[in-house]
């Protein structure tokens, strides 16, 4: 074999072969996605933590895609030999979604957790970890759902200050009441 | 003791007067403004020859700003901190997000109108406002004591009922203790 | 006799909490038996609020994820953005954000400087550090208008090129701050009380950082070098010259050693900056921002700020908002699990002395 | 008749001029570390202002009898301290009720008024006032064995436990006790940082650990005492270490550059020095000062 493979194409192949039916891509430079099924994740993040030396866990996150009625969790590891950022993608159904626990594998995945926990309504078995962590006495759905809908429950919630839709130029009205003059460059601005 | 200033008595002129040149601050960042009061108290703005020092409780404290949003898991522990300050007490709204919500005007968890939870006796504008307009806000506030006309506290106590039916229209667990002066 | 234990709530309003969060501890005596740490009261739903706003309305918001430091958020967001789009930065456009990087690291660790030593009691060095970082925000002030926030990296570059007789003004600054520092450096660090205090406490031991995800300064202390700087360099940083702080120990002391270095670094970056400065453009004009999209996928950009890696998962889905976006802040790790973890076995008095010299920072960690 | 009466006024002009130089020392001294962390600092009158605007603030905490006595000992046992120690040497005015055995009471005395304090403290039921409390009586452990070594060491030298007696004694010879047991002097002195608690023994009342410590629940007029007795006992310490070992003062001025000079030993050390931490507080008086002390109760001696 003649062609020199990049260091993210080796960790692609590496992946593949342990895994089968594992979808790998080198999206760019330092960059790799793994899109593995919910029961893979925790064998694939085992096996580059001891395997490929990913010893560093940087970030859990997870983004809700409506339109397919899916949430996709994302777990970002880091080698430092390597470099590369590995990403593992995983897909979750919309209703009633679960996760396999994997705060054994790093510590950090606890506080993650709990935060997609609350703000997604993830759940995740055998999880210790208290409930509230962010939010206080919270009792709507879980916030950062796309379908739930941020404006409309500040409009039912808070105080509004009033003559805040009125757009008008009241620049002039403060200056005069406080007895200054608008300098002359300010004059252009003026939306009259 | 907070008449007008036609009526003030020169017991009220002198409580007045050393009201306003000693305001005890308390130490309370409860938003991103705080970091601006660091700035506020050292060397190049020293508001502590304007007489503002910091406080570590409330009930040493006279002076409550409130810097920037407020988000509602603060909101309780923020009417908590104002009911155990002493009288006279004031409260400094610090940053557009206690004006008008600022840019979380649609956020759902920071409230927008801090006037309607607790009295505000001044509010500085900007985001986030310079140690000069801070220190402006201080001296409108010492303004106002020296008129008798910083009554936000008393303001507070006369009109109770409605300021805690919109406290509670945000917390919904109300675990605080109903206190009567 | 058995001691009895006492609950201590420290915070949410206690002058020795840095920022808006709380730690409940157990102690028995003046030592803690358990600590936990507990946030919330400074979230505001910014990653809910920039699924609301388009890419360029973002930028006004990513900036107040971290207060004391602004500006790596932003310079993180820029990076996954341009990763995702394939744009690329000019030159000077690199050479501008690295500036600001390090300006805003060097007044960062001024804040720090004040933190350090106001928990320890000694509150004159924080009188003079955060005295002396208004010189470096007349700076920000004078390139990008704003004291704190700057809103000046954007994807594709910098928001405006610097004013005439700018480097000349950075130089005289950087002058200034570097004989100061030694003032600094003669009263903290040559100080034996401070010694005393600093040396054996906050342990983290080698072996457990990587595991904990500690990053920044708090693993450089415990010597391990990495810095996201060098690792994955990003803006010009692959063509300064500058060295890790690396020291051994893991305890409060080995970290303020760190950053002592690290703020010699910064300021001999920011004259290496002002000094290769290239011509040319400084943005990569992006079309109407307004109507601005992105095409879908997903990216993740890290900055090494001054109390570690920083860094934003971003996903598109090709519309001209986000779909996503996640921080992760350094203070994420060190300020619940490692930090609960540390704290057992320390004494009160040092509770704010460690949170400090691990750059808690509650903004980033609840947003 | 005459002589009660002048008795009474003394004893009254004495605690204003305490209350007077405490404040005033108090304000030179944020006035002095705000000239060392180059700013321009409050007016030296500040604390004046602030104490009458404590005393006008309304006070509706009430956590039972004990914190309300917490600060009546406290300005009780200064105001008691100060009747004990000569003001100047000379003159009818300022003698109130010293007697033979007079430092030997006040060494205990001294130490009222923070018990007092603990009391008080102690029921308001907050944490940070109990750990403060706590705090405070270990560091007082620390710095009460080495001062009262230095004061038996003098006791035993000049064969007087008065503070006239001391004064008569420096009047005599010509030297400043400072000079004829300067080991004495040193374990005092180094005792009196600790008494001032300014840092590096501020451990009492750190902010960035326990709040204020025992002063934590006390708001408004509280308050007020607590600064009205913190100043008038500075000014009793200073006395007394003017007294003992600086040869007294024959009039006003030279008692308060005296004093003056003295306050600026705590207030100069705490401006350059971090917090130590309590145990290593308890350590610092327990090494240097405690050696000291018995120098100078051997020099004493033999």
């Amino acid at each position: 074999m003649g062609t020199t493979y990049s260091k993210e194409e080796i960790l692609a192949q590496q992946l593949q072969t342990a895994f089968e039916h594992l979808i790998t891509e080198v999206v760019r430079k330092d960059t790799v996605f793994a899109f593995a099924t919910k029961e893979q994740v925790s064998s694939i993040l085992l096996y580059a933590k001891e395997k490929l030396g990913y010893i560093s866990f940087v970030h859990l996150s997870c983004v809700d895609w409506l339109e397919s009625g899916e949430f996709e969790l994302v777990y970002i590891i880091w080698s430092p030999e390597t470099k590369i950022n590995l990403f593992v993608k995983t897909r979750l159904d919309r209703e009633n979604p679960s996760m396999e626990n994997t705060d054994m594998i790093w510590r950090q995945i606890n506080t993650y957790q709990r935060e997609i926990r609350e703000m997604f309504g993830v759940e995740f078995p055998g999880f210790v970890g208290e409930k509230e962590f962010i939010l206080e006495d919270w009792e709507d759905a879980p916030p950062m759902r796309r379908d739930f809908d941020t404006l409309e429950y500040v409009n039912d919630t808070f105080f509004e200050r009033e003559g805040r839709e009125d757009k008008q130029d009241v620049r002039e009205r403060i200056a005069k009441r406080s007895g200054e003059e608008i300098p002359d460059f300010a004059k252009k601005y003026s939306r009259e | 003791m907070y008449n007008d200033k036609n009526a003030q008595t020169i017991v009220d002129y002198i409580q007045n007067f050393t009201r306003k040149n000693s305001l005890f601050m308390l130490a309370y960042g409860t938003g991103c403004g705080a970091i601006e009061l660091p700035a506020t108290l050292t060397s190049r703005y020293d508001a502590e020859r304007l007489g503002v020092r910091g406080a570590a409780t409330p009930r040493q404290a006279d002076l409550l700003l409130i810097t920037g949003y407020l988000s509602t898991k603060t909101l309780k522990r923020v009417i908590r901190v104002y009911e155990q300050m002493q009288d006279p007490k004031y409260v400094i709204g610090f940053g557009s997000c206690t004006i008008n919500g600022g840019m979380y005007w649609d956020s759902y968890n920071t409230i927008k109108l801090l006037d309607k939870y607790i009295p505000v006796d001044v509010y500085i504008n900007g985001c986030m406002p310079r140690p000069e307009s801070v220190i402006s806000g201080f001296q409108e506030l010492k303004r106002l004591i020296a008129a008798g006309k910083a009554d936000g506290a008393k303001k507070y106590k006369e009109n109770l009922e409605w300021y805690r039916e919109n406290q509670k229209k945000v917390l919904k667990n109300w675990p605080l203790v109903e206190y009567n002066w | 006799m058995r001691e009895k234990s006492t609950t201590l709530y420290l915070g949410p309003q206690h002058p020795g909490i840095t920022g808006n969060m709380m730690v409940k501890l157990q102690l028995e005596g003046d030592t803690i038996v358990k600590a936990t740490t507990h946030v919330g009261y400074l979230h505001r739903a910014f990653e809910k609020l920039i699924e609301r706003r388009n890419w360029m309305q973002s930028t006004t918001i990513l900036c107040r994820f971290c207060v004391p430091e602004p500006d790596p958020p932003e310079a993180a967001f820029a990076l996954a953005v341009e990763q995702i789009e394939g744009r690329e930065v000019p030159e000077r456009g690199k050479y501008l954000r690295s500036l600001v990087l390090e300006l805003a690291r060097i007044q960062s660790f001024m804040l720090w400087y004040a933190g350090q030593n106001g928990s320890a009691g000694l509150y004159t060095v924080g009188q003079w550090s955060v005295g002396d970082r208004n010189y470096v925000l007349d700076l920000f002030e004078e390139l990008t208008g704003g004291r704190i926030y700057h809103m000046y990296i954007w994807p594709g570059g910098v928001r405006r090129d610097i004013p005439e007789g700018f480097e000349d003004k950075v130089l005289h600054t950087m002058d200034y701050i570097e004989k100061r520092i030694d003032d600094y450096d003669r009263m903290m660090f040559d100080s034996a009380i401070f010694q005393k205090r600093a040396q054996g406490v906050g342990i983290i031991s080698k072996e457990k950082a990587m595991e904990w995800g500690v990053v920044g300064a708090p693993l450089r202390g415990c010597g391990i070098g990495h810095d996201v700087r060098k690792d994955n360099p990003y803006d010009a940083y692959d063509k300064l010259d500058f060295q890790m702080g690396i020291f051994d120990g893991g305890d409060v002391w080995a970290r303020a050693k760190v950053r002592q270095f690290e703020i010699r670094q910064s300021i001999s970056m920011v004259r290496q900056i002002i000094q290769n400065l290239p011509k040319g453009d400084y943005l990569n004009k992006m079309p109407n921002p307004m109507k601005w999209t992105i095409p879908a996928g997903s990216a993740y950009g890290k900055v090494e700020s001054v109390r570690g890696e920083f860094g934003f998962h971003v996903v598109s889905d090709g519309s001209d908002k986000p779909r996503r976006v996640h921080a992760r802040g350094p203070a994420y790790a060190h300020g619940i699990s490692l930090l609960e973890d540390i704290l057992v076995g320390e004494n009160l008095a040092d509770v704010s002395f460690i949170m400090n010299s691990l750059g808690v920072c509650p903004p980033e960690i609840e947003r | 008749m005459n002589t009660i009466l002048i008795q009474i006024l003394g004893a009254l002009a004495t605690i204003l001029l305490a209350f007077i130089v405490g404040m005033f020392y108090g304000g030179a001294h944020r006035k002095v570390i705000a000239r060392i962390q180059n700013r321009v600092g409050p007016p030296i009158y500040q604390n004046f202002i602030d104490v009458l605007k404590l005393y006008s603030k309304e006070t509706s905490i009430n956590h039972g009898v004990m914190q309300h006595m917490g600060p009546v000992f406290a300005i009780t046992a200064s105001i008691t301290s100060l009747m004990f120690v000569p003001i100047l040497t000379d003159g009818n005015w300022f003698s109130n009720l010293n007697f033979s055995g007079d430092l030997v009471f006040l060494v205990y005395m001294m130490v009222f008024g923070s018990l007092g304090m603990a009391l008080g403290a102690g029921q308001t039921g907050n944490p940070n006032s109990a750990i403060g409390v706590t705090r405070g009586l270990s560091q007082m452990v620390g710095y009460e064995i080495p001062f009262v070594m230095a004061m038996v060491a003098l006791m035993t030298q000049f064969h007087t436990t008065s503070i006239t007696g001391m004064i008569a004694v420096q009047q005599q010879s010509g030297t400043w006790l400072m000079f004829s047991n300067p080991f004495a002097f040193m374990a005092a002195i180094m005792a009196m940082l600790g008494m001032f608690s300014y840092a590096p023994f501020d451990i009492v009342t750190a902010p960035a650990e326990v709040s204020s410590g025992p002063i934590s629940e006390f708001g408004g007029k509280y308050l007020g005492m607590m600064m009205t007795s913190g100043s008038i006992f500075a000014f009793v310490k200073l006395a007394l270490f003017v007294d003992i070992f600086m040869g007294g003062a024959s009039n006003l001025v030279v008692l308060v550059i005296k004093t003056f000079a003295l306050y600026m030993i705590p207030v100069l050390y705490g401006v350059i020095s971090p917090r130590y931490r309590t145990e290593q507080a308890i350590t610092y008086f327990w090494k240097w000062p405690l050696f000291f002390g018995f120098i100078a109760i051997l020099y004493a001696a033999f």
